[in-house]
């Protein structure tokens, strides 16, 4: 009987553990489960469509979080890399007559490619310095995309083709779920392994990471890759999710977007950002009616969590579980079944 | 011969912090480098130790020409450091600061990180907890940090700027033993202090920068001997405890 | 002139600094010592207002100063050079020594000033244009104590101001000291410097985790057993 | 209950809300509901209820707006649109969920370009208001030579210069009437366009200037860039005639140009007419500003053409559902069969296969005025049947 | 003569168009140096500018020159006010990360003001003829308006102004030791509220002058800020962010780039030549053109 017992226990200990490899607790594990099941109950699509979107821009914070929260840079030019995925899908359908499915990938690559280039370009720069060549190529690429009308229609927006040919959302819902939970793993599984931690120590103190061995130059061109890639996939899937492309998509404001989801979830959490998302998305859709109150709503909520919470939702959610934390030891201190402190 | 260094010179703008110094230090032997304030010690590490390459001159080490590999390079050939002004990853804890050090520098089989960290703090005697996050350290807990980070890289050459700057006396015992004690696990030193008594007890070389120029060198004895060294550094008497 | 009652200080929820209390007569030359981590860089910065205490007061000629915002200080007489030195790096070593006056309005009395610390520490007067962020070490421990100087000062607190120095450098400002106080300003100091401190100083205290372990005259903490064993490393 | 068993039909209005052209917009939404209360909102027992949808003045703003009307308010028909490329970007959307969608302004060339490359994807995109700009330019052409004709005006040149916005519809002005202005006999020595919002124009104005061109011709839709370039053309001194097409399209344009706009021409609707006056006053005293002739007077026309399709479906078709827009649209709009003759500023508003989308122009249909500005107020002086006075030809170009 | 001509008329145009870009950034280069504070707001507060000297001038019937020491006025009460409101309270609670903070706080700032003044003025074009009637022609082929001329007359006179007090008075000085060292000049006797507060109001007051010089050339509106403070961020980029002197340099290099660029290649491709040359800048110079290592112009 208690062999028994033990083995199960064993057993769910051993799924926990590789559970939590990947990032994934069993609220979480659960809760994506129930998003999972969505589709199958619920057929109102405009909410399948914001949950899309809400999935699209949660992946997109884990993408930039993987850099803003850990090698310590602002990607401030984010949104340029996922448009560049985006407009290099497009074109290649559009232009060359490939498969959506062969031209999102490469879309990705490109942005990966794009992403080299920077990690090499904001080397030698430290702070705001590394962030505003970001941003300038950011913007000098948004402006080439708007000026470059033979090739991309300029702002009259290109028309892409979409992913399936359906009015329905289940097939759009499951592949950027899919995405989403593969940008989330893939990049939870590396920043818990030796690269995460080179990451870490590259974004607290660079020089004294390269002294210790840690070749800079070699990981932070690694995470801008990564991160740009990541942001390209998911560019590439807007694209032919949402059928036109304008030169806007690389615009500033939609990093900020991105960027106060991150910021506002927990940066360097990466299920901070995904979860705010998650919730910042569909209830900023619901108070589209207030229009420019909602703005200023969302302006000064921002204010307010930098001010007040600067580690975000994450911040507030340890705050909680360390006070239920505190009354159940208090309780079992009570009790007479004081836990032994631990000799450190 | 672990290090050698020919005429090295860093040049800032018209400042020759360091101009044409020529060193050479043998296995298993601490090494001291003295001089006044702005002499140089801490510009002639940083060349060595690759954080900028020197303007003119060459380094070589355990027999290579190192001269112009990046700081993570010179970590991989076995040369390790700490820094004047303590340098850490302020949101990791202690354990994970000098796993950065044993994951990245020379790793040796049949080590495991957490192992070699923890193995390391207890070398250098680290007071305080392992979980505790860097940022609530205080200097000189730092100090005694960047050591076993240093030490966690399995490093055959160390640099040290100033360890014991801030000690008091008994501290200074403490960590002297310390220094011999890495010695003697096989470790060559190269150490930059202004306390005479550390110095004077460890070094069994010594070298003196005044204005970026080497104008002694010798054993300690042969130092506190040379005139010129005791105009341009040692001046009171009184300090030498 | 300094009466510092029952401070207590803390870090978020760590409390350092448990119970201090000092005394400082106008005149003399007082030394806080202690190993690393004692609490003497806290008290003094609580004192200076950098810090705000949990409790406790201080008292400075008669006032209370506790909660005091720093930069009211220099105006009544109180300079403090910091462990960490805070210069103004990207001014030229002249510009940081007139903001160190900056409390004066008299030009005159500004001029005076700065020639006294020129003569002082002839190297800054050598420096005078270099931008003080490109100094040495050294170079910029003796620009923090003649900056402090700069605002004509009745009591200066000075936080370690021989660390990192070359002995030369050391005994030049041991020696600024002695003159401070032969033109009757009070000093404070935390030192490291144990034995050489004890020289020049009247009296001290010396503190251990937080506490005031022991108070007394230079001479007789010299001569006492646990001092000279842990803070000159002469034992038995 | 009985709110349940009424019938509501809703309707998904595009128009730039907010954002730069956010003005028209405005204007928009005044005039439509102006209309739709001559009717009390109903259509038959159909109740009307209207979507406003802001697209923003941007393609991928616009298109996602409307897939949310669609898919959330879940529109049954869609009512009009400004720029042309929002149109173009929402006639994809349209034709995915095929929503019938009546009359856009959209000028430009890619509506027409998108919908011949494949007519029955796009049909649902029914017709566009504003027709292809060279179709209306050609005024401009003949007002000038007139001019010449008559001796009022000797140009020192036969030298053109042509700007514009640099977007489709002020590419579509410029290659236009290049092309009209080559085939008449003139040179054009310069082509420029500059971004949206651009307000500095010394450098391309005193380009323009050393060519000692007599004409500079184009459109900016955005106030702030035309107002900019009508006063700095003044301040650097352009001995030209300018034509400036659409500088009237915003109601405070004079605000911003002042008397820089003295002699400027322009081709655009007018309130010419008695009841397009009326409908002007009524519009300043319920909104308490003045509206544009072009947007919110063109807008009320199209809306009135609207509400007859409306009608016509209910009354030759029964119901009033997305099935029966379309049949409407196929087999009596697109074709001619059903035309707007009640309208303010055309006579008759209708379209041919041929054409289609663009409508039909020329005298009895769809024309614009040519008229000349003269502090603030504009005359017409062209055509010959509407012609207020002849073209005024400033002092320093005679 | 012709080519002659058309560079003169270049270096005009590029001239009185950099002057105003200068005004624009030194006051975000201030902000960033003394209160480390990257201003994303910045535009609008050259927004605030424009519509205070709108309403002034029309509304109220004030002189052009009044009109814009008017908008100055009020822009550095918004300026008091912002500190007030949303940097001191973030001050007391920030230790760590405040550079990323303050950026955010910022962000936030802007789309709170950008959307007030929707809701305050909706989202016409409040714009004027002209400030001052007339022309300058002066050997250059094109003549220029006496709106321009005075406007960057005033902008001149507004940045020397400045750079004379931040250099010459006790309360300049006070500023440029802030932005150094914040402890530092505590301990010197300076009030760090008060000079951070002034620092954030001056700032304020020399965008809100650029936003009132220009009215007549561009309307204000809600969303107007945008391109200015992208053209503030190129400017003190390129230079070295916090180093005043150097923004007036670096606003008549960004402005004479954009004219060279307009005349030569086409007006889209403005920001392309001119950030394409700022990032080529970077690489050679990290610190900005006149940036000095290790002296603290970039956060660390
Ligand atoms: N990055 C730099 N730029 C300009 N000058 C520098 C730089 N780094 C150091 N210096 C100058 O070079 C000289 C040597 O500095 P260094 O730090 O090597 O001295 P040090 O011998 O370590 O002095 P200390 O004992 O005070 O630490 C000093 O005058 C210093 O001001
Ligand atoms: N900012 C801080 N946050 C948390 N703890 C701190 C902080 N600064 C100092 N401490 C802690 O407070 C204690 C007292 O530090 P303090 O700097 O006052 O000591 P000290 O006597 O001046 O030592 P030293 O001789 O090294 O300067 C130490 O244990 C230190 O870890
Ligand atoms: C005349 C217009 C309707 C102008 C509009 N901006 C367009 O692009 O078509
Ligand atoms: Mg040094
Ligand atoms: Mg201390």
């Amino acid at each position: 009987m208690k062999i028994a017992n033990d083995t199960i226990e064993n057993k769910l200990g051993g799924w926990r553990s590789r559970l939590t490899g990947i990032g994934l607790n069993p609220i979480g594990a659960a809760l994506l489960i129930g998003l999972a099941l969505v589709p199958l109950f619920v057929k109102d699509e405009f909410l399948l469509r914001l949950l899309i979107s809400a999935m699209m821009f949660g992946a997109l914070a884990v993408a930039f979080d993987f850099t803003a929260g850990f090698i310590n840079i602002v990607n401030f030019g984010f949104a340029a890399f996922w448009g560049m995925g985006a407009y290099t899908s497009g074109l290649l359908v559009v232009k060359l007559g490939w498969s959506p499915w062969m031209a999102i990938p490469a879309g990705a690559l490109a942005s990966g490619v794009l992403g080299v280039i920077l990690g090499l370009l904001t080397i030698r720069l430290g702070g705001i310095f590394a962030s505003c060549m970001t941003w300038f190529v950011a913007l000098a690429m948004l402006s080439a995309a708007g000026n470059m009308v033979d090739l991309t229609q300029g702002h009259a927006g290109m028309t892409v083709p979409l992913l399936f040919e359906t009015v329905q959302n289940w097939p759009y819902f499951y592949l950027i779920l899919a995405i989403m939970l593969a940008v989330y793993i893939l990049v939870t599984v590396i920043i818990k392994s030796n690269v995460g931690m080179a990451f870490r120590a590259i974004g607290q103190d660079t020089e004294a990471a390269a002294s210790s061995g840690i070749d800079a130059v070699r990981y932070k061109v690694m995470n801008f890759t990564i991160s740009c890639l990541l942001a390209g996939l998911i560019g590439g899937f807007y694209a032919h999710f949402i059928g036109i492309l304008t030169p806007t998509v690389m615009h500033t404001s939609h990093t900020v977007e991105v960027l106060a989801m991150a910021y506002i979830g927990g940066r360097g959490t990466i299920w901070g950002p995904l979860v705010s998302a998650m919730i910042m998305v569909p209830v900023m859709e619901f108070m589209k009616d207030l229009m420019e109150y909602r703005l200023i709503l969302y302006g000064a909520l921002m204010v307010f969590v930098m001010t007040y919470y600067p580690r975000g939702m994450v911040g507030i959610w340890e705050n909680i579980v360390g006070y239920i934390g505190k009354l159940r030891k208090d309780k079992r201190n009570l009790s007479g079944h004081a836990a032994p402190v631990s000799p450190s | 011969m672990i290090l050698e260094t020919q005429g090295v010179s860093k040049f800032f703008g018209g400042l020759k912090a360091v101009n044409d110094v020529s060193l050479t230090i043998r296995e298993g032997q601490i090494f001291g480098l003295i001089g006044p304030n702005g002499a140089g010690k801490t510009t002639f590490q940083n060349c060595i130790a690759g954080t900028f390459p020197p303007t003119q001159g060459s380094v070589r080490f355990k027999g290579r020409d190192i001269t112009g590999y990046k700081a993570h390079r010179c970590c991989h050939q076995g040369m390790a450091r700490t820094y004047q002004i303590v340098r850490s990853f302020p949101q990791m804890s202690v354990l994970e600061n000098v796993m950065v050090g044993a994951v990245f520098g020379n790793h040796r089989k049949g080590e495991t990180p957490e192992g070699k960290a923890s193995e390391m703090l207890d070398y250098v005697e680290f007071p305080m907890a392992h979980d505790l996050q860097a940022q609530n350290l205080n200097t000189m807990q730092l100090k005694r940090l960047e050591l076993a980070r240093a030490l966690a890289s399995n490093c055959e050459f160390l640099l040290l700027d100033e360890v014991a700057a801030g000690l008091t006396p008994a501290e200074l015992d403490d960590i002297t033993a310390l220094i011999l004690r890495i010695r003697d696990s096989g470790v060559t030193i190269l150490i930059v202090e202004h306390l005479m008594k550390l110095i004077m007890s460890v070094c069994d070389q010594i070298a003196v920068l005044n204005f970026g120029e080497k104008i002694a060198d010798g054993t300690p004895a042969e130092i506190t001997r040379d005139e010129g060294v005791a105009k341009a550094y040692l001046g009171a008497d009184a300090l030498l405890h | 002139m300094l009466k510092v009652n029952n401070l207590n200080v803390s870090y978020g929820y760590l409390q350092v600094v448990w119970n201090v209390s000092l005394e400082v007569g106008e005149g003399e030359m007082v030394a806080i010592l202690g190993p690393n981590g004692a609490g003497k860089t806290t008290t003094l910065k609580s004192i200076t207002g950098l810090l705000a205490p949990m409790d406790g007061s201080v008292q400075f000629l008669g006032q209370d100063i506790t909660g005091t915002p720093t930069h009211q200080l220099p105006h009544l007489g109180l300079a403090f050079i910091p462990e960490e030195r805070n210069l103004f790096s990207a001014m030229s070593v002249e510009d940081n020594l007139l903001m160190g006056a900056f409390t004066i309005k008299d030009k005159a009395q500004i001029k005076k000033n700065l020639r006294y610390v020129y003569d002082l520490f002839p190297r800054l007067e050598e420096r005078d244009v270099q931008l003080a962020g490109t100094m040495s070490g050294g170079e910029r421990q003796m620009l923090a104590i003649a900056r402090g100087l700069m605002s004509n000062p009745k009591l200066i607190i000075l936080d370690e101001p021989s660390m990192g120095l070359s002995p030369e450098n050391v005994v030049a400002v041991f020696e600024t000291i002695e003159k401070l106080r032969e033109e009757k300003v009070t000093v404070v100091i935390v030192e490291q410097n144990v034995d050489t401190t004890l020289k020049f100083a009247n009296r001290a205290y010396v503190m251990e985790q937080g506490r005031v372990a022991m108070e007394d005259t230079s001479e007789n903490i010299l001569s006492n057993d646990h001092v000279r064993k842990m803070y000159l490393g002469i034992g038995d | 209950a009985s709110a349940a068993a009424e019938k509501v039909i809703k309707v998904g209005s595009i128009g730039p809300f907010t954002g730069p052209a956010a003005r028209v917009g405005q204007e928009f939404k005044n005039s439509i509901e102006m209309a739709f209360d001559e009717i009390d909102w109903k259509i038959g027992d159909y109740k009307i209820e209207f979507v406003w949808i802001d697209s923003e003045s941007d393609a991928e703003k616009a298109a996602k707006a409307y897939e949310r009307a669609i898919v959330r308010d879940k529109i049954d028909v869609g009512f009009n649109t400004w720029h042309s490329w929002v149109s173009a970007s929402c006639m994809e959307v349209a034709a995915k969920y095929k929503i019938p969608h009546f009359f856009s302004f959209g000028a430009g060339k890619i509506m027409i370009d998108k919908y011949n490359s494949n007519p029955e994807k796009y049909k649902y995109w029914v017709g566009k208001t504003w027709p292809l700009p060279e179709k209306l330019s050609i005024g401009y052409i003949e007002t000038l030579q007139e001019a010449i004709n008559k001796g009022l005006w000797k140009p020192r040149s036969r030298k053109v210069a042509v700007y514009g916005v640099d977007n489709d519809w002020g590419r579509a002005f410029g290659s236009a009437v290049k092309k009209q202005f080559q085939d008449a006999g003139w040179e054009v020595v310069t082509e420029e366009y500059v971004q949206l919002g651009e307000t500095e124009f010394y450098p391309l104005l005193s380009k323009i200037k050393r060519k000692k061109v007599s004409v500079a011709v184009g459109s900016m839709s955005d106030p702030p860039s035309v107002s900019a370039f009508i006063k700095q053309a003044r301040e650097v001194g352009l001995k030209s005639m300018i034509l400036s097409d659409g500088l009237g399209w915003v109601g405070e344009w004079y605000k911003l140009t002042g008397d820089a706009s003295n002699y400027v021409l322009d081709q655009i609707p007018q309130w010419t007419t008695p009841e397009a006056r009326k409908f002007r006053d009524d519009f300043t005293a319920r909104y308490g500003f003045e509206p544009g002739a072009s947007s919110a007077g063109l807008c009320h026309d199209t809306a009135g053409f609207f509400i007859k399709v409306l009608q016509t479906t209910l009354k030759d078709y029964g119901a009033l559902n997305r099935e029966n827009f379309v049949k409407c649209a196929v087999e009596q709009v697109i074709p001619g069969k059903l035309t707007y003759t009640e309208g303010l500023f055309m006579e008759e508003y209708k379209y041919t296969t041929e054409t289609f989308p663009d409508p039909v122009v020329g005298k009895g249909y769809y024309i614009f005025p040519v008229i000349q500005y003269i502090d603030g107020k504009g005359k017409i002086i062209w055509p010959e049947e509407w012609k207020m006075s002849d073209m005024t030809i400033p002092e320093n170009m005679k | 003569m012709e080519l002659l001509m058309e560079w003169w008329d270049i270096l005009v145009a590029g001239t009185l168009r950099g002057g105003l870009y200068a005004l624009m950034a030194v006051g975000l280069s201030l902000v960033f140096g003394v209160m480390n504070v990257a201003n994303f707001a910045h535009g609008e507060l050259y927004m605030i500018g424009a519509y205070a000297a709108y309403f002034a001038f029309t509304v109220f019937h004030l002189g052009p020159v009044s009109s814009i020491l008017a908008a100055g006025a009020i822009t550095f009460l918004a300026g008091i006010v912002l500190e007030k409101v949303f940097f001191y309270p973030l001050r007391m609670r920030t230790q760590k990360q405040w550079v990323m903070n303050s950026f955010l706080v910022t962000l936030g700032i802007s789309i709170i003001l950008q959307n007030s003044a929707k809701l305050s003025f909706g989202s016409t074009y409040h714009g004027i003829t002209q400030f001052w009637a007339g022309r300058i022609t002066w050997i250059s082929s094109m003549s220029i308006a006496m709106d321009r001329v005075v406007g960057f007359l005033i902008a001149v006179m507004v940045i020397t102004a400045f750079v004379f007090f931040l250099n010459k008075t006790q309360t300049g000085r006070a500023i440029r030791a802030v932005s150094q060292d914040e402890t530092g000049s505590q301990i010197v006797g300076i009030n760090l509220d008060r000079i951070q507060t002034l620092t954030f109001a001056l700032s304020a007051m020399l965008a809100g002058i650029a936003g009132a010089c220009l009215l007549s050339i561009n309307p204000a509106y809600p969303t107007m800020g945008l391109n200015p403070l992208y053209k503030s961020w190129f400017v003190a980029i390129l230079v070295g962010m916090g180093n005043i002197g150097a923004s007036i340099a670096g606003g008549l290099i960004v402005g004479l780039l954009e004219t060279v660029t307009y005349s030569y290649i086409g007006g889209g491709w403005q920001d392309v030549i001119s950030l394409s040359v700022i990032i080529m800048i970077l690489l050679f110079k990290p610190n900005g053109l006149f940036g000095v290592k290790g002296v603290k112009t970039a956060l660390e």
